[in-house]
């Protein structure tokens, strides 16, 4: 098991025949993913090389999903026309919709959102984020495959590299999903979307939890955990040293005045019983300290 | 980014939406020339600079002829204000304040929609209003895909408790500044007062606005907002370079990839450096990217060892996309560029992809300045100890 | 591939090398048709198949009238030589042979380059001459970017050391057969023998000429050959699939990816039936090549499952560049095309690329064909157990 | 130290351009190839994105060599182009070129090695071949950078897969460099070539050396390392069943009467002290128990 994401996954790609959704899908083929076409207006009936299989391509998100049951559909379609492309997905009712696409306007995103809530049909995960990858079963956007293989802890991170060098560090337990949420203000998936069905998961025995300064999301997590959720759970946030009223990299993340801070973060969740790392390693350590005390099998 | 005043105001303006006469000056006889041109009894001269706490500062003051709007340009203007001088003041005709209200229209992160705050009481911050008295503030959810509509307006104002008489032109203004929030892709519109003049009337005395940048393309006027911006100058290199950069006040420079990470290298350091003489602490943020390449590392390096406050500089790179061959052979270009004017060192620490090969160059290079380190914690050690060392030196020779 | 002898003998008329007149028959009365219309008083029937030992095998044959032809190619056609039904034979007309020479110039692999071999003692099986008289064959290195010119053809002829009278036609006929080997992308062209008549004439009297399959794409016409050749049905469908399969004499049908690992693949299943009830081989060499996807895998496996003699078939891959997810979507595919009609047992063994998801797909289809083995070894083992026992068990009913 | 490439190699790829090289140039990228350009006649002055950094590309070798330093090149250009490209390379005095290709012409391959040896510049390997790798430090052609890691066994082989199956077998061990020589009839590298730089090579301890049937190499092979190598060697030979007369695959894999058989190969490596594997795990195993007995370091 895993979460969202499993092997038999049909997964199709909006953007598949551009550079960046072209060398993405290569990858993701390569770590077992079932690439079952690519969406491109104007383009259908083409179809893409990537191993001796071509993969089709299709002119909508509608022809795509008809033709071939696909219930994922991973976007790398660039921001101006991004929205078009999940409104489509959602559209379809494809199941998942993991948005990839970095630099999205976060009206956009909050309109696609709220289409996507009220189809009632689709979750989104992203935009601006590296997707998620259950190991050994499939990979949905662009963690490298070869980080860390499956196993039983639950990943869930706004950050893309900090996953990954999470995954680094931990990569002797393995991963049930590794999910990058994104670091944008307005995000489809949430830590307590991934939380909730951690727990759920039974492959899952314990969560790491990445955060990082802005918005109220990691507070809002601690919440949920309190009464929610029975696995061992460890964190780490990231911009402690943050000066307010700056964005770091990431469009969500800034502090305004007193809030989205660092601290209050940590202390939201240390509140809860939630083990907080002081550096990636820090919680890693923790980590691997629960790792070792939990049942193999 | 965040607009100046001025620059709200005028964005208000076209779209419709009741403000002020004003003008801006970055002189004092120029506000005068303003306060001259609008004849009036009254006007208010307000520094521009992208903080609060203005009014307490003293960077707003009435002005009751153009002689004294000239002196307190000149008392303004220079203001240091929570650290931003001031260098532009807005002049802005007065009003009959009868009534100042609250209004503000934002992107909600936690619902992932929009919030319309709005009250009576206007002119006071409003995180204390939020706090104290949250009876106060009438909270109302807008629908992305509907937006601040004539109807959803009509709930605020009746939801707020307005004078009934009041009511048409309040809906109207809502409706302009959902306009302003929804054409001009804004995340943040606030007015703060929103007032009622004696006579009546519905204005927008001090806006707020704050613009999405990821929108930028489809506003190409934006780009200006931009030029207007007194950045630091390293910043503004950095901007051209497409580079993510944040100037910071510490001394240890800081370059990784992935926003995360570097939030996360910038913590790193600042423990490590906590208990060191001088108390080294991050020079600056610079991401430069998942897919970062030689050059993007060598314009990166570049720039931060171009900042004088940097004593030591920590390379952070975990290879989950890009390739740590890439970054050391940025690593190299860029010092071969710099030649021997460099004389800062430069702590690696690298992961990931092609990480031998990575380690490899840089040996291979054998760069006095270069020293790498497995782990980041320790490389973020080594790095601290390095500014707090060149600090400590260069103190001790002022001191001789 | 190699081309029949009547096939050799147009090429080599088609590039001015001097042959004698010939015809080609399935049927014995157009044997004699040929003979008839030759005029002459000697023809020779000749069985067209592509193996040596054709003489010997009594498959030429001297006819001295039209109605002796017609006898001779019944007696021949139809004959098994070395495993090669006789389906067609050449008529040509009879030389007054003086002097039989061999000739060839072939690809040497081991100094990766041309060579040319050459006697003034033919008619006989070259390997034997060059074991037992290898003073008597003469060689010589040809360069490939200059190939057999004039310059090198007098070289042979008098390092041969042909009579001095013979020497320009001889040298004429050489340069002749060296436009053939890289006119045609020939790997292999051989006279034997190359004959001197009474009459002072060189003909080139047998030739066997093999063509450089990768070089097709310069050679449309080399594609009738392709067509012309009789090959297995199996072998025929494969190539139409764009497959590299082999027919072979086992029983355990055998599909891998890359030609090494295939090779390596048959190996083991003949050392694992070696000792098992019936000796179970391999059915096969099936190759889907290095990126080999679910359709191909799908392509094959339909392939080998439609050879009667297959018991048992064996997946061996090593997702290298391929993901072995592709290879597992192939097999349920196939499976699933075949239907129930499908009853041979299936061994796989997958490790590389996606192993862990070709497995699970192997896993969750839970075909009861299907048995998934961990290394090469034993999977070679279960296959050819399973081979065994299913020829075991029908040769007890037949018994019954 | 590695044979033929190291991690100072300046890589261009000829045919870059095309499906293959694109997706194989970005594979070399990732697994830290120094990759200086590409080359595609009538594309010079354009350049391909692969990460960040525009890869240049060159209308001739020559222009390559001349701009860039390079001093391999690998060859993804199609086989009927194939002879020209390397040609090229040859003029331009590369002083390695790999060349991937499958599927040309022996009379092209004949010809380029012929003007190669001539030039007393370049050395070519392959066609037809997966190309080599000195795992971390670079990899020039399509075997994959992760199934082993840098160490201590040198490899050579007619055959990818099998490669590819050894390295993974071995991987605890790992590889000073693999070279796939290609299983085409003229080859431009041949054991005996590779057997004499391992020799010398300080970094490698043992040799695997994997043959199989068709022409006399591994026979040449052997008698070059009864004189001329002490360190270990252990031989696999593939193609023990293959019926005489058949084309296995290797346009070179054929048995032509009692000439090239694996029986020929393998008696003839073993009179000369090479221990040979019946399959492939069985040489991986003689191979394992030599390397444990080598010292580390």
């Amino acid at each position: 098991m895993a979460i969202f994401l499993d092997y038999t996954s049909k997964v199709v790609v909006q953007g598949m025949t551009g550079g960046e959704g072209r060398k993405h899908t290569q990858r993701m083929i390569m770590s077992g993913t079932r690439i079952v076409g690519g969406v491109t207006p104007g383009k259908g009936g083409q179809s893409v090389r990537f191993e001796e299989d071509p993969v089709p391509v299709f002119n909508s998100m509608h022809d795509a999903v008809a033709e071939t049951g696909a219930d994922v559909s991973v976007v790398f379609v660039p921001a101006p026309y991004a929205k078009a492309a999940v409104m489509e997905a959602i559209d379809a009712r494809v199941p998942l919709v993991v948005c990839i696409t970095e630099g999205i306007p976060v009206r956009d995103t909050a309109e696609f959102f709220s289409a996507a809530e009220k189809s009632g049909a689709t979750r989104i995960i992203g935009p601006n984020c590296p997707g998620l990858i259950s190991p050994g079963r499939s990979n949905a956007g662009i963690i490298p495959a070869n980080i860390a293989g499956r196993g039983r802890i639950g990943l869930v991170s706004k950050s893309g590299t900090l996953t990954y060098q999470m995954m680094y560090e931990l990569a002797e337990f393995g991963f049930s999903t590794a999910v990058g949420i994104g670091g944008d203000p307005i995000i489809g998936t949430t830590h307590i979307d991934c939380l909730r069905e951690f727990e759920a998961d039974p492959e899952t025995q314990a969560i790491m939890m990445i955060g990082e300064i802005g918005g109220d999301a990691e507070e809002r997590a601690a919440e949920f955990i309190a009464s929610n959720v029975t696995k061992p759970v460890v964190g780490y946030v990231a911009g402690f040293t943050a000066p307010e009223g700056r964005t770091m990299g990431h469009a969500g993340a800034i502090v305004s005045g007193s809030a989205g801070t660092a601290e209050a973060k940590k202390n939201a969740l240390e509140a809860v019983g939630v083990r907080v790392g002081k550096t990636p390693s820090g919680a890693a350590a923790l980590m691997a300290d629960i790792m070792r005390t939990m049942p193999r099998g | 980014m965040d607009l100046y005043e001025f620059q709200a105001r005028d964005v208000f303006e076209h779209h419709g939406v009741p403000v002020l006469r004003a003008g801006t000056a970055t002189g004092p006889y120029a506000a005068g020339a303003i306060a001259e041109a609008f004849d009036v009894g009254v006007v208010v001269v307000k520094a521009q600079v992208k903080t609060g706490g203005r009014g307490k500062a003293g960077g707003v003051k009435l002005a009751r002829s153009p002689q004294e709007a000239v002196d307190r340009a000149r008392d303004i203007l220079g203001m240091d204000i929570k650290g931003h001088t001031v260098h532009r003041v807005m002049v802005a005709e007065g009003a009959d304040i009868d009534q100042e209200y609250y209004f503000s229209l934002l992107v909600d992160r936690g619902e992932r929609s929009y919030l319309a705050l709005c009250s009576r009481e206007g002119g006071v911050e409003i995180e204390q209003l939020a706090e104290e008295r949250p009876e106060a503030l009438y909270r109302q959810k807008i629908d992305p895909l509907v937006g601040l509509d004539e109807t959803a307006a009509r709930e605020i104002v009746q939801g707020v408790g307005f004078d009934a008489a009041d009511h048409d032109e309040l809906v109207h203004v809502l409706v302009q500044l959902g306009k302003v929030f929804h054409d001009e892709d804004a995340t943040l519109v606030e007015v703060n007062p929103l007032v009622r003049t004696v006579a009546g009337r519905i204005i927008a005395l001090d806006g707020k606005v704050t613009l999405d940048d990821n929108a930028d393309f489809r506003h190409p006027d934006h780009e200006a907002y931009h030029e207007a911006a007194e950045g630091d100058p390293l910043e503004a290199r950095a901007r051209e370079k497409n580079l993510n950069y944040v100037k910071l006040d510490g001394s240890v420079g800081v370059i990784g990839n992935g926003a995360g990470l570097v939030m996360s290298t910038l913590d790193v350091v600042a423990y490590a450096g906590a208990d060191l003489p001088g108390s080294p602490r991050p020079a600056n943020f610079l991401d430069i990217g998942g897919g970062a390449s030689a050059q993007v590392m060598a314009d990166g390096l570049d720039i931060i060892l171009s900042d004088d406050q940097v004593k030591s500089v920590f390379v952070n790179v975990f290879g989950g996309i890009t390739a740590c061959s890439e970054v050391a052979r940025g690593i190299v270009q860029a010092l071969a560029m710099l030649g021997d004017r460099e004389t800062k060192p430069i702590v690696v620490r690298l992961d990931g992809n092609a990480v031998e090969q990575g380690r490899l160059i840089l040996a291979d290079a054998n760069h006095p300045l270069v020293t790498v380190v497995d782990t980041m914690d320790d490389a973020a050690r080594v790095a601290a100890n390095l500014a707090s060392a060149s600090t400590s030196a260069a103190e001790l020779a002022a001191a001789r």
